[in-house]
């Protein structure tokens, strides 16, 4: 009546409504393909485990971060190797060894059955190959290799000797580290290989690589010992925490490993329908106080600061539980570990710290103004929350006035070098376990740089030094417990916390077996 | 009486209003004849020729009023039926040619497609394409041409060419040639006679009047949505009854006409709100208050087939 | 006669074609649109010229290049004596308060963010001719003179508030509130709706007698060109094909194009009419210039001698002049 | 014709050289205003004598000048090669990352750029032909609506329903763990129809199915809008009516006005497609994507330099490309348009 | 007085968008009122944190509370100022540096015109938020390095508008009309072009708004905009994700529908100042 409108035509039903239906179609039976085969059916020979790490480098030459340890461990093996969830040394690939009386010349006797997982025989050569190939690419963890190791020598195809440049009494624990893993030939000779999945001589042989999102690994059907339990392991990576924790809750992983947030591991333990498993970690973090600028090369205001930390505060709130309090930079368990910074300070100490910075000529109408540095992505989510913290405890006593202030990690790093930041946070895992790497690369003046702290005091250079070389436990126990007692007095670090490890784990999942070392050997896995 | 169009009246519904298009238009035209629609811009002449063809555009609406078309009210027809008679029966030609071929198709494309819509087979009406364009002398390659490579008066051609794709009962041409220049003009005047010549009746708009004189059998006179005199040529021109219409005669330059010539005062109403009474009054000399400003005059036949609405007609005669 | 106000000798305006990349790039040689062909004409004070021509001829282009608002490729514009064609910019200034335009599009021609008192008032503050105050005065008084009253009304309106007749009353009050001597209007009532166009046309006619005022009114309407002109210029394709006194163009016109354009004018005085010239086709693209005479290709009459050569301008009767091998008279 | 549009192609697709050189120069010289550089991300804590952090400098090329630097990528960018990584791990080429990362994210992109425009055709044409009434209110309101959804947020609330709540649809990755697939193009649902992969099939549509959502609906407002628009401009001008009064079918005429109101649709779609690349970057994120978003965001933490900067020209060669498709549509499309 | 009238007949008047230009106004002047009396309105402290963790919405937290114990409402209400001074900061910056710099380019055209107009078409080309990331991580955190990092992506929309314009005002009738008077170039381009640019730009302003708001959550939400214990509500948005899981909804929900409403809010004014300017003119 009204002129052409379209209103009443309506082609748009007519032409569009098959697409609009295909696509529901489409959407329904993806939908409810989920739902029918959502759970999967039950693979008991393979085990799904999910990681928010990357695995950055296949090549133990350059690979120098955690989670990229752990694998290398599943598919190689050392000379000698940690009983699985304990620190005693047992044989790997070398069934037993002799040391010399100084303790600078090793040898080992290798097993003769050793073969790759293709089936390459692996001999002595291979293992000088695979020390000098480390050597000469002087990749990041290289000095693992470098700092100790003169030269290496294959006497037959299955003796080897490691001439020493000086005493290294915990050599053995060096040994069970990546770069000294003997690799397969495949691997490049003189460069670095990231993308190799040849191997080594491990429970384990990598069959399927795809960067940051699955490795798969399946049994190496020529490993000298005995079979992994579960055939196939495959890891899939995430981005971040929440989708690996909605993954592992709608049944896409049997395993959340590392890492979930403290908060995800809270709720999932009070859920209480996954398995969560505990494992005491030797990761820990510290504060770094610049000792040469001002006012943090006062070192009464050092002692302040550590003075008004609470930790169990920060243990609980930022981190919901799941660290501990530490006090002293060598964890809590190691030997030769003590309570410096309880004994010193207590923990949240206001009534000390605010003497102390009276002591340093602050008071509330003249505070101590500091810049608290943190960096946003490194150490996760949960490190803006712990700056927060720790300028609240610190503003606490009323003296304080703490801006907060981020950089990136690589800014971050060069700025900690070139001792540009004045308070700032920093993490450690350790390389090998023993207290020398939790004391030597912060304390002794000539390996700390990297810190930023610019501390140096000759009797702790003196003290670290003896430790290396000497080889009893004892002697060094008491040597290193000296050293906390300096720390504990000059503070260039407060230590805070030590991390735990959490697994979870669906019900079926049995045998997670993680060391002090805190690797997760695969072999032991399996499904009920 | 091929067309007869009763008490029409289009309002359009715009966001600051209603404006009243056109309004109780009544009149009609008969087999063979050219009547010509005159008036300033807005009062309703094209409104009304979109409105029988049932084509006005959003946010118009057709409010009253029958089309009867060969006895048959267009406004009442289905759409289908409405769609046979549109390109068939009646065809229209536009203002601007620029924008009223689409710009995404040959222009051969478009001429075939009235003919398949009607039902034409495609071989047929591609032969018969060819035909047509050279009625309107334009050579058949052209077919194959898109809008934007023809000029405006060739594009016109292509517009008439498709009106006369069925020999039409009506032709609607909406001020087809006042995007041309006037020697275009004249040959485009040219072709819709001979149009005409075929038994085509014309319903012609245009603004010029002189352009109406030349060739139209009647003359229809539109001011602000109402039609205010309809006659033959001769009697508009020569004898003049509405005061409008003799002063947009007189308004018009003229190249064979001596002496000056005149402007109408004041400016035309707007539709939102039209004056009352006669909307002519603002602007009529002739006008008495009281009357013109308060009563409409009825629209009434004065002589035979000559009709005005005016309270006054012819009234400066004295 | 005396001296005229304004000289034009063989103004030339060539735009260059717009080249395609590839077209560069195969160094094809630019090609031109000879908008403007070499056209010469004198007006005198007080005199107004028609120039009339299709849409395309370039009469436009010709009364801008005039202004110097478009740079001419050639030619010489003579104002008062002084040739312009060359000066500065700041140079040229003082000219223009002296010769004005009048637009088509009354829509287009006023800034529409600019109350229509400011715009006539504007002129004067740019020639530092009024301070703010007494130019308001004067745009004032302007508005009432171009019969928008009330004029303080008008003053603060918006030119969406006008109608295009209303609209062009304030360009024209633009133009004229400078006093010039001379003004190009072009096509200045094409656009205004038949019932209004007359009393432009009596505004312009009026300032012309106050002011003296040359104008070279640009049209494609004879009907108006009788109207108003003294003399009348027919362009064809960038040249004057025929120019001169209005009457006697008009009557006795010698150009075959002439004819057929005054022939084409729908009339109501001569309603049924005998045409004796039949013009076909359409103008021909001013990239593609036909050699001759340009409009041999449409011309009933051409031959040979049309077709190779073009002709020159030659009187045909007391100051009227045609370019056409074979005058109608 | 033919020839004129190849080489209309060649010289348009010369025109992306400007605009890669000019994003490398603006990121290159960016990425070194602060301290801070990617072996120093490297080696972090570990304790690194200075020996061999020099080493490691050398390595990655980071001790020579700036102008240096500065060439020596461009050269090599010359002959396709985006550098080597300089972190985590250090020495792998950028290529191999791009061409693992990219597919992924042109997968989502496909899909969420087919989800968009689709569905702004749908919202867009209804609004058109509905003019003043209530549903064209309602599509003009899901335009904003739709143009101004947070992405992460969109996507937080559809994982949460769809997959927390639901459990319908994964919410992370791009198929499920165990899955096998072969790839060939690196397109998932691509490679799984041409290797025949049923189970891969339906795997890696279920799992593009909320980030295409998220993305796509985002996306839609803009086109939505665009479409309405134009089609309401179209069907007002003369040639539609001029097609009724011809006796067109209203569905032949409609469907001329959307070619019509499509053309400038078309020009919408390349810049479209930039800002989708930009949502794909938080979509990524959000959806755990392993595409070259979330490639981009890890790789500025370790201020990789290469990986950004080939990153970014590898955008801007992309975006190029994407707009000379445009524009070669556009051209085929639209006869007026001269080249 | 007069103008004041005008501008509410101009943004309320019964004009086509009337609803669309309340809603957008109403938000804007709620947000603005938090962020103006944030410290009278906010019930807490938004950076003290307490015992009282992942407390639901309730009387005495209207948005509940986070991890920390800091109250959500409290933190939304001091979050305004941060998006609203990053987002005005760095429009402004882009309309400082774009609009005059199209102007110019555009009206005098030539050599500089085209290279400007290559490096602007080449950002603006450019995915705007991957463009800002880099800045934005290359600056640091601050809230001002986030402004000029959203400002960098955002002056070429300007300076396109702005010149694109330019040139079509610059071929129109009533400036050849200006030309024609004598006026100089510099009155030109003030006079005669400025003010009509003004509608657009002034819609452009309220869509890059919108936009600029969502970018600015953007960059928070990857980390990028404010070191903590800074409110804002992209930041606030992505450390509450992971707490989604656990039914925590309103950390998530809260921000994110304020940035949502916001956007929304400078949309719509956008979208119906669209419609008037259109209307205005013609």
């Amino acid at each position: 009546m009204h002129g052409l409108k379209y209103a009443s035509v309506n082609p748009m039903k007519r032409r569009y409504l098959p697409a609009l239906l295909i696509f529901l179609m489409v959407f329904s039976v993806v939908a409810s393909g989920c739902i029918g085969g959502g759970g999967g059916e039950e693979k008991t020979s393979t085990i799904v485990i999910g990681v928010t790490d990357k695995v950055t480098d296949l090549d133990p030459a350059n690979a120098y971060d955690f989670y990229t340890w752990e694998v290398l461990n599943n598919v190689m093996e050392g000379l000698v190797k940690y009983k699985p969830g304990t620190l005693e040394i047992e044989p790997g690939l070398a069934e037993k060894w002799e040391v010399n009386e100084d303790s600078t010349v090793w040898t080992f006797y290798l097993r003769k059955d050793l073969k790759f997982a293709d089936g390459t025989p692996l001999k002595a050569q291979d293992v000088v190959r695979s020390i000098e190939r480390v050597m000469k690419i002087q990749g990041d963890p290289a000095w693992l290799v470098t700092d100790f190791v003169d030269r290496v020598e294959a006497k037959d195809d299955y003796t080897v000797v490691f001439y020493l440049k000086q005493p290294t009494s915990y050599f053995l624990s060096l040994l069970t580290t990546p770069p000294y893993f003997p690799v397969h030939p495949n691997y490049a000779p003189d460069q670095i290989d990231s993308d190799q999945t040849a191997g080594g001589a491990g429970p384990y042989m990598i069959t399927k690589w795809v960067r940051d999102e699955e490795l798969v690994l399946e049994a190496n059907p020529n490993y000298y010992g005995e079979k992994p339990k579960t055939e196939k392991i495959i890891i899939k990576f995430y981005r971040d925490a929440s989708t690996m924790r909605l993954a592992l809750q709608n049944g896409e992983i049997d395993i959340a490993w590392r890492t979930l947030r403290p908060s995800d591991i809270n709720s999932l333990k009070e859920e209480g329908k996954l398995k969560v498993i505990e494992v005491p970690g030797g990761f820990i973090r510290y504060v770094c106080l610049n000792t040469k600028t001002e006012p943090t090369s006062n070192v009464k205001v050092r002692q302040a600061l550590a003075a008004a930390i609470d930790r169990k505060e920060i243990a609980e709130k930022v981190f919901m539980g799941t660290v501990e309090p530490l006090y002293s930079l060598i964890p809590n368990g190691m030997w030769s570990h003590k309570d410096v910074f309880k004994d010193k300070y207590g923990d949240g100490n206001l009534e000390l710290a605010k003497k102390l910075l009276q002591e340093a000529g602050y008071s509330e109408s003249n505070p101590l103004e500091i810049q608290l540095w943190y960096t946003p992505t490194h150490y996760g989510d949960t490190e803006a929350d712990l700056a927060q913290m720790l300028k609240e405890q610190w503003e606490k006593t009323g003296m304080i006035k703490v801006t907060i202030k981020s950089a990136e990690w690589g800014t971050y790093v060069d700025y900690a070098r070139k001792g540009q930041m004045q308070v700032y946070l920093l993490g450690w895992y350790p390389d090998y376990l023993d207290p020398d790497d939790y004391t030597t690369p912060f304390l002794k003046s000539t390996a700390n740089s990297w810190a930023g702290t610019g501390y140096a005091n000759p009797t702790v250079d003196e003290l670290l030094t003896k430790a290396q070389t000497l080889t009893s436990q004892d002697e060094r126990a008491k040597l290193y417990e000296q050293v906390q007692e300096i720390l504990a007095e000059e503070v260039p670090y407060i230590p805070l916390i030590q991390g735990k490890l959490f697994v979870v784990t669906q019900e079926n999942v049995k045998g997670v077996i993680i060391g002090p070392d805190m690797i997760f050997h695969y072999a032991h896995l399996y499904k009920e | 009486m091929l067309l007869e169009v009763k008490n029409l009246s289009i309002y359009y519904y715009t966001l600051t209003g209603v404006v009243k298009g056109a309004e109780g238009v009544s009149f009609s035209i008969d087999r063979g004849e050219w009547v010509t629609f005159v008036g300033e811009s807005g009062s309703g002449k094209s409104t009304v020729a979109h409105a029988i063809m049932n084509i006005v555009p959003s946010p118009g609406r057709i409010v009253s009023g029958e089309v009867v078309f060969q006895d048959r009210d267009l406004l009442k027809l289905s759409k289908e039926e409405l769609r046979e008679i549109r390109g068939k029966e009646i065809s229209m030609i536009f203002q601007d040619p620029m924008t009223s071929l689409d710009p995404l198709r040959k222009v051969g494309d478009q001429v075939i497609e009235v003919m398949t819509v009607h039902g034409i087979p495609e071989e047929e009406a591609r032969e018969r394409a060819k035909e047509l364009l050279e009625k309107v002398n334009l050579p058949p390659d052209r077919l194959d041409y898109y809008p934007h490579q023809l000029s405006g008066g060739q594009r016109q051609r292509i517009s008439i060419a498709m009106a006369m794709a069925f020999n039409p009962k009506l032709l609607i041409a909406d001020e087809p040639t006042t995007a041309l220049d006037v020697i275009v003009q004249d040959s485009i005047m040219d072709l819709i006679e001979a149009l005409k010549a075929e038994g085509t009746s014309i319903y012609f708009v245009t603004h010029d009047i002189s352009l109406a004189a030349e060739r139209s059998d009647k003359i229809a006179v539109m001011y602000a949505g109402k039609l205010v005199e309809f006659g033959t040529v001769e009697q508009i021109l020569e004898n003049p009854l509405h005061p409008y219409t003799k002063a947009l005669i007189e308004a018009v330059p003229d190249l064979w006409k001596e002496g000056k010539v005149r402007a109408i005062p004041g400016y035309p109403p707007d539709l939102r709100n039209p004056p009352s009474g006669c909307r002519f009054h603002p602007r009529c000399p002739l006008a008495k208050a009281g009357l013109c400003d308060a009563e409409e005059p009825e629209f009434e036949e004065v002589e035979k087939g000559h009709y005005v609405a005016c309270h006054f007609p012819g009234g400066w005669r004295g | 006669m005396s001296e005229p106000l304004l000289k034009v000798e063989n103004l030339k305006k060539y735009f260059p074609v717009r080249r395609s990349i590839l077209e560069t790039l195969r160094k094809e040689p630019p090609r031109y649109v000879k908008a403007v062909d070499g056209v010469s004409f004198e007006i005198a004070r007080g005199e107004v010229l028609a120039l009339i021509g299709e849409s395309g001829c370039g009469k436009t282009t010709a009364g801008r290049t005039i202004l110097r608002l478009i740079e001419p490729t050639e030619g010489k514009i003579i104002f008062d004596g002084t040739e312009i064609t060359k000066l500065s910019h700041e140079a040229l200034r003082p000219f223009r308060r002296r010769m004005q335009i009048i637009f088509q599009d009354p829509y287009a021609s006023l800034s529409p963010r600019m109350k229509i008192g400011d715009a006539i008032a504007h002129p004067l503050l740019v020639h530092s001719l009024a301070e703010k105050e007494e130019a308001r005065e004067m745009a004032l008084k302007m508005l009432k003179r171009v019969g928008l009253t009330p004029e303080d009304e008008f003053y603060d309106r918006y030119p969406h508030h006008l109608s295009g007749g209303q609209r062009q009353r304030v360009v024209i009050a633009r133009a004229m509130i400078l006093k010039p001597e001379f003004v190009v209007a072009d096509e200045a009532v094409s656009m205004i709706d038949v019932s209004m166009r007359a009393s432009i046309l009596e505004l312009l006619e009026s300032f012309r007698k106050e002011y003296n005022l040359s104008q070279l009114f640009i049209t494609h309407d004879i009907a108006v060109g009788k109207l108003i002109a003294d003399r009348i210029a027919v362009m064809y394709l960038g040249k004057i094909v025929e120019i001169g006194p209005t009457e006697e163009v008009l009557k006795h016109p010698a150009h075959p194009y002439t004819a057929a354009l005054i022939e084409a004018v729908p009339s109501i005085a001569r309603r049924k009419k005998e045409k004796k010239i039949r013009i076909t086709g359409e103008v021909p693209n001013a990239a593609n210039v036909p050699p001759g005479c340009r409009f041999h290709p449409r011309c009933p009459f051409a031959d040979e001698k049309c077709r190779s050569e073009e002709p020159k301008l030659i009187e045909v009767s007391h100051n009227h002049f045609v370019a056409c091998h074979h005058p109608l008279i | 014709m033919a020839r004129g549009l190849g080489q209309y192609i060649l010289i348009r697709a010369l025109m992306i050289i400007p605009t890669i050189l000019i994003l490398y120069t603006l990121v290159f010289f960016f990425l070194r205003i602060l301290p801070g550089n990617p072996v120093m991300a490297v080696v972090g804590t570990k304790n690194i004598p200075p020996e061999q952090l020099e080493h490691l400098m050398e390595m990655a090329g980071l001790n020579k000048p700036l102008y240096v630097q500065y060439f020596d990528y461009l050269k090599g960018i010359l002959h396709g090669d985006f550098g080597v990584t300089l972190a985590f791990p250090m020495g792998k080429p950028v290529w191999d990352y791009i061409s693992q990362r990219f597919p992924a994210t042109l997968e989502l992109a496909i899909w969420a750029f087919t989800v968009s425009v689709l569905l702004g055709l749908i919202t867009g044409v209804l609004g058109a032909t509905k003019k003043g009434t209530k549903v064209d209110t309602s599509m003009r309101l899901y335009s904003i609506i739709a143009y101004t959804l947070f992405i992460p947020w969109f996507g937080m609330m559809l994982q949460y329903v769809f997959g927390i709540h639901l459990h319908w649809l994964p919410t992370s990755g791009r198929l499920d763990p165990g899955v096998d697939l072969h790839t060939i193009t690196g397109l998932y649902v691509l490679d799984s129809i041409l290797t025949g992969n049923w189970e891969a099939l339906v795997s890696s549509i279920r799992h593009l199915i909320l980030p295409a959502l998220t993305l796509g609906i985002v996306l839609s407002g803009a086109y939505t809008r665009l479409v309405r628009n134009n089609m309401v401009d179209v069907l007002s001008q003369d040639f539609i009516r001029s097609y009724q009064a011809r006796g067109v079918p209203d569905r032949k005429v409609l469907w001329y006005a959307l070619k019509n109101a499509f053309i400038p649709v078309v020009t919408l779609m390349g810049l479209q497609f930039a800002i989708l690349l930009g949502g794909a970057v938080l979509t990524e994120t959000t959806f755990s994507w392993p595409g070259m978003g979330t490639f981009l965001v890890d790789r500025i933490d370790y201020r990789d330099y290469n990986a950004i900067q080939g990153a970014v020209i590898f955008f801007a060669f992309f975006v190029g490309v994407i707009s000379l498709i445009v524009d070669i549509v556009y051209a085929i499309l639209d006869p007026r348009v001269k080249y | 007085m007069e103008i004041a009238g005008k501008i509410a007949e101009f943004l309320f008047g019964k004009k086509p968008g009337r609803g669309m230009m309340l809603f957008g106004l109403t938000i804007v002047l709620i947000v603005l009122i938090m962020a103006i009396f944030a410290p009278w309105i906010a019930p807490y402290d938004p950076t003290q944190s307490s015992d009282d963790v992942f407390a639901p919405p309730s009387g005495e937290h209207l948005m509940g509370t986070n991890r920390l114990g800091q109250d959500m409402f409290s933190r939304i209400v001091w979050g305004s100022r941060i998006v609203l001074y990053v987002v005005f900061i760095a429009t402004l910056i882009s309309m400082a540096i774009g609009i005059p710099l199209g102007l110019v380019s555009g009206y005098y055209g030539g050599k500089t015109d085209r290279a400007l107009s290559v490096v602007m078409d080449s950002i603006y080309a450019f995915p705007a938020l991957i463009l800002a990331i880099v800045i934005a991580v290359v600056l640091g955190p601050s809230p001002l390095n986030t402004a000029i990092a959203i400002s960098f992506v955002y002056v070429p929309t300007y300076f396109r508008m702005v010149r694109g314009q330019t040139l079509s005002l610059k071929g129109q009738l009533f400036v050849e009309a200006a030309h024609a008077i004598g006026a100089k170039n510099r009155e030109i381009m003030f006079k005669y072009i400025l003010p009509n640019l003004a509608p657009t730009i002034l819609v452009v302003f309220t869509l890059s708004v919108a936009d600029a708001i969502l970018t600015e959550a953007g960059l928070s939400f990857l980390g990028l905009s404010v070191t903590p214990p800074t409110p804002d509500w992209g930041y606030d948005l992505r450390v509450g994700q992971p707490f989604l899981l656990d039914g925590y909804w309103w950390l998530v929900f809260f921000p994110g529908v304020m940035i949502m409403l916001l956007a929304m809010a400078f949309a719509l004014i956008g979208e119906a100042l669209n419609e008037r300017v259109s209307l205005g003119t013609r």
